[in-house]
């Protein structure tokens, strides 16, 4: 039998990767899906702890996340092309009007 | 669950059915009605719908909190609905219903339905953020209010900097969702429970020594991060100056105000109710300083008052300027939030500090948004300049920028000042014998001092400065009278705060019966639990280390 | 049988997420992620949450990056990208990285975590989540649903092209 | 029924901020019956307070709950120190709309600006309770900073700005040492703010060593304590008349009696208390033990005050910034009267309050109305023979300048005595530099007469030939403000009973107690 602990750390390194991904890279659609890792870290972690907790809950939760990691994802994707009609760029360090 | 059940759920949920009713109907509307009329017209007659229905799901909010003594749970705390949630959900409308007003003849973009429609999603999430106990709830309802405000943020889609605010916004946001989503897939993965009161439960008595403390620590920690990019506090802020500038001035208005309030709510409450147990300890440091959430939130406290004020005063925008401060005032509210369980028991006064402050708040910063949309909107634009001299071009106008200002300025005798006397009076309150907090207190008050250099170099551009263009600015009568009332209340709540503070301890002190699953109250209740409203009846003793 | 399918699966899942923040080309790190999630997928199976497992494969790596994909194609977006980030940049984030990595299989380690599933064990059959779903977490559900008819709506207003 | 004079200054503020700018005459007549109601208030009770009756008077008795949940009335009441300032408040208020008939821009603002102002003031100085207290002083802060960036003069943004914030930071201090007071007070009645109940708190002496030096400095920011003092000559300076005459006249006032009323009265043991310095000395000694260590902090603070301000006064080239550093230092005279905790000292204290209060406004109104509106220069270089040009003003000045060296016949003659005495009792090894720093008050004083009114004869005389006569208004105003000076002056009784009167009830009840030493004597 797998510990929790090795599912629990497996999703921390996913969830590491991700984080990294958010920091490394410039263009926003590579940042999307960095942040679409981070969300699964979470699922994984969550259906571990739903299995060895012994109750539903988990798995529950994981799938309200994919739901609103979908509809996260369109908005996003529809800003992304709602700047790139006005810019011609997805990335983030053009965005430069706005100070940071 | 029996049918007699579910009506009573439905009874209990009629408001939120009807805003939702309301935001499909503004869309439909819009569709099928008045599809071929002019973009003024559209804006006119949706925006009038969308008052007289926000008026009516305020006073539907109203029956409801005069006729409830009991406090109902539905779903294991997925929706509660209870006096103080009813409280605070009137003010969120109450807030819509005002952003709509300020942003009447301010027409930003052709989709006026899609406008309103995506307004009242937000507002229906914030409802039910401000109504949920539960970690899946609180989460979804976030998202809602997220999305819909990120879409509203880019809603003028010519526009560079709201595209851009839109982008950025969106980012950051999701980065904290992401962040949140761990925390609380953590919190969950260490006691096993997603709804708060169970997740208390968990961490009680001997059942403490069963808890993963270091996971639970790192979920607390991760989930305060996520929550933190919510309410603007520092170093979570870098969206809100972005934000709020570039989106249209109604819709910042709704992410200063409503989410900021929806997004307190849920964070006291999530500690108060889900984790007092491992509270810890940020009594003068470092003698009485054990790990906990209440060390964390007290430094990110501290960061945003120093970095909130210090970055306002750089500000020559104005709406970036109330960005800033907001994210002063949030660690303002963070400062109170400590004090919840500084010492192992609830303080009395710190929760009805923190609603009570949220409020005014919130009164405070729609008002003044709303002066900077009337303003912005026939002067050309948001900054400093633009209001060089509007004492003489719009002195009424300028009259209530004043007040705002110096009531966020913390300047009697108007609310602004009772409210933060109300939260550092409840913070040393935490541990009165040793004033254990008041390093963190006097550090707030020092920082408010700082504030009023910036409140006043906005107010002596409008009232020192002569004004370069003599034309005068007028506003609609709808919005002046809106504006006038809110300085009034502002006025009042500052001169009267007893009625109001009185009011919050009640409902935050009287144990209302809570019943399980929404069961008219004269019957048995299937599973009443001993707890007071808004707190744990038993003092939960102070965590050891839950992290590390 | 079942520790070594673990594994395999981590790794896989672990390395295609590395290489998904580490191409050049929008496309690859896009085909990358669809082989995490596919993996995922695999780890979910070996939790019992079937239900979930084939929701993963059918919206993550069905629906979502199909989008992402479809984005990219529309946008015509060059395959090279100027890295402004430069060294600093990437140092950061390898620090960050391995400073999670470490900090938080440091706390998994040292808590005492549950070494086997509860027992009885639990199905995440379809039935079952099902059952959960639509009895506790009704509400939520209904939330869920206006939650996604908004985004809809957002993205359509966004995305569309504007008359003159 | 002196309530009034606060709800009258509310609303004549309201009422004229609501008229039209361009109504001005109107907006000046409606200012000046404001003004006079309160002067007229002041005046009846000042001359029916009852020498034999209770301390407190004119109040309403133990207060209205306000907000009951912090123990927070609304009480007030004044007793023979406060009534003084009241009347002071009324004098300052009723000239000072005088001296601004001339005013001309925004007439409506500056006044209802100027009478938010001054029902704070007397907010202050009624309240007998330390929240209240604190509201109306806050009140009064910031309506300053508008009335000097919009009406004044020389650097008047920063100026006005430094102002408040100074004054702003000082009311923070207050207000975390009101917070901390507030929870330790352990009172069989529970929590409250009321003054005369936390009075009688008796506060752990430990506490009161930190918490008085807050207190206390954070009020005397507004006193122009140095070296928090920076302040006011740059603020009163860029002020317009009506706005110097006031900062000068009434607002340092303010922050002196905060020093009496909240820090002295609630912390006598924190003045008093002995202080073990730890310092490094050879073995078998623990430290330096400073008696009345607080105390005698503040004393010498306030001799620092007094010779350092005369002596920048005496190098000063700006007419007004003479006044300003002058007010310095006079002020200095205020707190080291109340720093000997004496009872002499403390009447001293009182009186040298209210002389200053109208000598000051006397003078800003001289330098900033008379002179500077007629000659727009205020360098001292630049006046001279004034008085053939204006007999009336260089007449007025005079006295007020020999008022306020502390000529005998003027009413500072008999304040500064009073503190002198005082600080002969407690701290006799201070007169010496008093003496010095008076000495300098007496140079610079002629100095100024000399150079503004008298001057080089190699000077042009002609240019003032043409200068506007002093109006009728100037001429009320100026003689009324002498009138006090020399009615106080020659009969010094009329202020003095009641001042004798509540300065022995407060060292009797609040210095006393608690005070195991020997300072105070009487």
């Amino acid at each position: 039998m797998i510990p929790l602990e090795h599912w629990i750390i497996v999703s921390s390194c996913l969830f590491a990767i991700g984080v990294a991904g958010v920091i490394l890279r410039r263009n926003a659609l590579v940042v999307y899906m960095s942040l679409e890792m981070i969300l699964n870290a979470s699922n994984l972690a969550l259906v571990a702890a739903s299995r060895y907790n012994g109750n539903l809950d988990g798995q529950v939760f994981a799938f309200f996340t994919i739901a609103v990691a979908a509809a996260e994802v369109a908005v996003g994707l529809a800003i992304i092309v709602a700047l790139f009609r006005l810019k011609q760029t997805v990335q983030v360090s053009d965005v430069t009007t706005l100070k940071l | 669950m029996n049918s007699s059940n579910i009506l009573h759920v439905l009874n209990l949920l009629t408001p939120e059915i009807v805003l939702c009713g309301l935001a499909f109907g503004v869309l439909l509307l819009d569709i099928i009605f008045f599809r071929s009329d002019s973009v003024e017209h559209r804006h006119e007659q949706l925006g009038c719908s969308v008052i007289i229905g926000l008026v009516m799901v305020f006073f539907i909010y109203a029956l409801q909190y005069m006729d409830w003594q009991n406090t109902f749970v539905v779903g294991h705390g997925a929706f509660v609905a209870s006096r103080l949630n009813t409280l605070f959900k009137m003010a969120v409308v109450g807030l819509a219903l005002i952003t709509v007003v300020i942003g009447f003849k301010t027409p930003y973009s052709t989709h006026v339905g899609e406008y309103y429609g995506l307004m009242l999603f937000s507002v229906l999430g914030m409802v039910f953020l401000i109504s949920s106990e539960d970690l899946l709830m609180i989460f979804i309802a976030l998202e809602l209010i997220s999305l819909t405000l990120y879409v509203l943020t880019a809603f003028q889609k010519g526009a560079r900097r709201s595209v851009e605010g839109g982008l950025k916004y969106f980012i950051f946001g999701g980065f904290s969702a992401a962040f949140l989503l761990f925390g609380l897939s953590y919190i969950y993965g260490a006691t096993g429970h997603t709804s708060l009161r169970e997740i208390a439960g968990a961490l009680q008595g001997d059942q403490l020594a069963k808890v993963p403390m270091k996971m639970l620590g790192i979920g607390i920690l991760f989930t305060l991060v996520g929550l933190g990019f919510k309410i603007a506090a520092a170093p979570f802020h870098l969206w809100a100056p972005d934000a709020y500038e570039g989106a249209p001035t109604p819709v910042a208005a709704m992410i200063a105000t409503g989410s900021k309030i929806a997004s307190f709510v849920a964070l006291t409450k999530l500690l108060l109710i889900g984790l007092p147990a491992a509270a810890g300890s940020a009594l003068s440091w470092p003698t009485r300083w054990h790990s906990g959430w209440a060390g964390t939130v007290a430094i990110i406290a501290v960061l945003s008052m120093t970095i909130g004020n210090f970055a306002a005063i750089m500000q020559t925008n104005v709406k970036r300027l109330l960005a800033y401060s907001s994210v002063a005032h949030a660690g303002y509210i963070l400062v109170a939030i400590v004090a919840i369980q500084a010492s192992g028991v609830p303080a009395p006064s710190a929760a009805p500090a923190i609603y009570f402050y949220i409020i005014i708040y919130a009164l405070t910063n729609i008002g003044a948004f709303g002066v900077v949309n009337a303003i912005g909107s026939k002067a050309g634009g948001d900054d400093f300049e633009h209001f060089t001299g509007m004492a003489r071009r719009s002195p009424y106008l300028s009259l209530l920028m004043l007040i705002f200002m110096l009531s966020l300025a913390g300047i009697p005798p108007l609310a602004g000042f009772f409210g933060k006397f109300y939260l550092f009076a409840a913070a040393v309150q935490a541990d009165p014998k040793n004033l254990g907090l008041l390093w963190l207190v006097a550090y707030a008050i020092a920082m408010s001092a700082v504030s009023l250099y910036y409140y006043l170099k906005l107010t002596k551009q409008m009232y020192v400065l002569p004004a370069k263009d003599p034309r005068r600015v007028t506003s609609n009568p709808a919005m002046n009278t809106s504006l006038g009332l809110i300085g009034l209340m502002v006025l009042l709540m500052g001169v009267f705060p007893n009625k109001v503070v009185e009011r919050f301890e009640n409902l935050n002190a009287n144990p209302y019966p809570i019943w399980e699953a929404a069961v008219p109250p004269p019957p048995q209740p299937e599973i009443p639990v001993p707890a007071p409203a808004e707190k744990p009846a038993v003092p939960a003793p102070a965590a050891p280390a839950p992290k590390s | 049988m079942e520790n070594s399918l673990f594994y395999f699966f981590s790794v896989a899942m672990l390395s295609c997420a590395l290489l998904t923040i580490t191409c050049k080309n929008p496309v690859s790190s896009v085909i990358f992620l669809v082989l995490a999630f596919f993996s995922m997928a695999g780890l979910f199976v070996l939790l019992n949450a079937f239900f979930l497992a084939a929701v993963q494969v059918l919206v993550y790596a069905g629906a979502i990056m199909v989008l992402f994909l479809f984005v990219i194609m529309l946008l015509n977006l060059p395959a090279e990208e100027k890295r402004h980030r430069g060294w600093f940049g990437g140092a950061a984030s390898i620090f960050v990285m391995v400073a999670l990595m470490l900090e938080l299989s440091f706390v998994a380690h040292h808590e005492k975590l549950a070494s086997s599933p509860a027992s009885p064990g639990i199905d995440g059959t379809t039935e079952d989540v099902g059952m959960v779903l639509f009895s506790r977490y009704m509400l939520p559900f209904e939330v869920a649903s206006l939650l996604l008819l908004a985004a809809m709506i957002g993205v359509i207003i966004l995305s569309r092209k504007e008359k003159k | 029924m002196l309530t009034w004079t606060i709800w009258v200054s509310f609303i004549g503020a309201g009422v004229i901020m609501l008229m039209k700018p361009e109504k001005k005459d109107l907006i000046r007549w409606i200012a000046l019956v404001v003004a006079s109601v309160g002067l007229l208030i002041g005046l009846f009770c000042f001359f029916t307070y009852d020498l034999g009756g209770s301390n407190y008077q004119f109040g309403n008795g133990d207060g209205v709950a306000w907000i009951p949940q912090f123990g927070i009335h609304f009480k007030v009441g004044v007793d023979g120190i406060s009534l003084p300032l009241v009347l002071l408040t009324g004098i300052i208020a009723f000239t000072g709309v005088l001296y601004s008939w001339n005013i001309e821009e925004r007439l409506n603002e500056f006044f209802g600006f100027f009478f938010v102002l001054i029902g704070g003031v007397y907010g202050v100085f009624q309240a007998r309770d330390l929240f209240l207290l604190f509201v109306f002083y806050e009140i009064a802060i910031v309506p300053k900073y508008f009335i000097i960036a919009i009406w004044g003069s020389t650097r008047k943004e920063y100026g006005a700005m430094k102002l408040v914030l100074y004054s702003f930071a000082g009311s923070a201090l207050v207000f975390i040492g009101a917070l901390a007071l507030y929870y330790t007070a352990d009172l069989p009645g529970g929590k409250t703010f009321d003054l005369d109940a936390l009075a009688s708190a008796n506060f752990p002496v430990s506490f009161q060593l930190w918490a008085l030096p807050l207190v206390f400095v954070g009020f005397a920011v507004l006193a122009g304590m140095w070296p928090f003092h920076t302040w006011a000559p740059t603020g009163h300076v860029a002020a317009p008349t009506a706005a110097s005459m006031l900062l000068a006249g009434v607002v340092m006032k303010l922050g002196a009696y905060g020093c009496l009323r909240v820090a002295i009265m609630l912390f006598p043991s924190g003045m008093t208390a002995n202080v073990t310095l730890p310092l490094w000395f050879p073995a078998g000694m623990s430290g330096l033990v400073i008696h009345h260590f607080w105390s005698s902090v503040f004393a010498i603070i306030a001799t620092i005050n007094i010779v350092y301000g005369a002596m920048v006064a005496l190098v000063q080239r700006d007419f007004k910034f003479v006044i300003g550093y002058s007010s310095v230092s006079h002020m200095g005279f205020v707190l080291l009267g109340l720093a000997t905790l004496d009872l002499t000292g403390l009447k001293g204290s009182v009186m040298q309050m209210f002389s200053h209060g109208v000598v000051a406004g006397l003078l800003f109104a001289v330098v900033g109305r008379m002179v500077y509106e007629r000659t727009h220069t205020r360098e001292l270089s630049e006046l001279g023979g004034l008085i053939k040009a204006m007999p009336f003003v260089g007449g007025v000045f005079i006295i007020g300048a020999f008022a306020s060296m502390g000529l005998p016949g003027f009413s500072g003659f008999f304040a500064e005595l009073l503190v002198l005495i005082g600080t002969w009792r407690a701290f006799p090894w201070l007169l010496l530099p008093i003496g010095i720093g008076i000495i300098i008050t007496v140079a610079y004083t002629l100095r100024t007469i000399h150079k503004a009114f008298f001057g080089d004869r190699r000077n042009d005389m002609t240019k003032w030939d043409h200068l506007a006569p002093v109006t009728i208004q100037e001429k009320v105003a100026s003689l009324m403000l002498v009138a006090i000076l020399v009615i106080v002056g020659l009969y010094p009784p009329i202020l003095l009973n009641m001042v004798d009167k509540s300065s022995d009830q407060f060292i009797k009840h609040h210095v006393k107690p608690s005070i195991s030493g020997n300072l105070a004597r009487q």
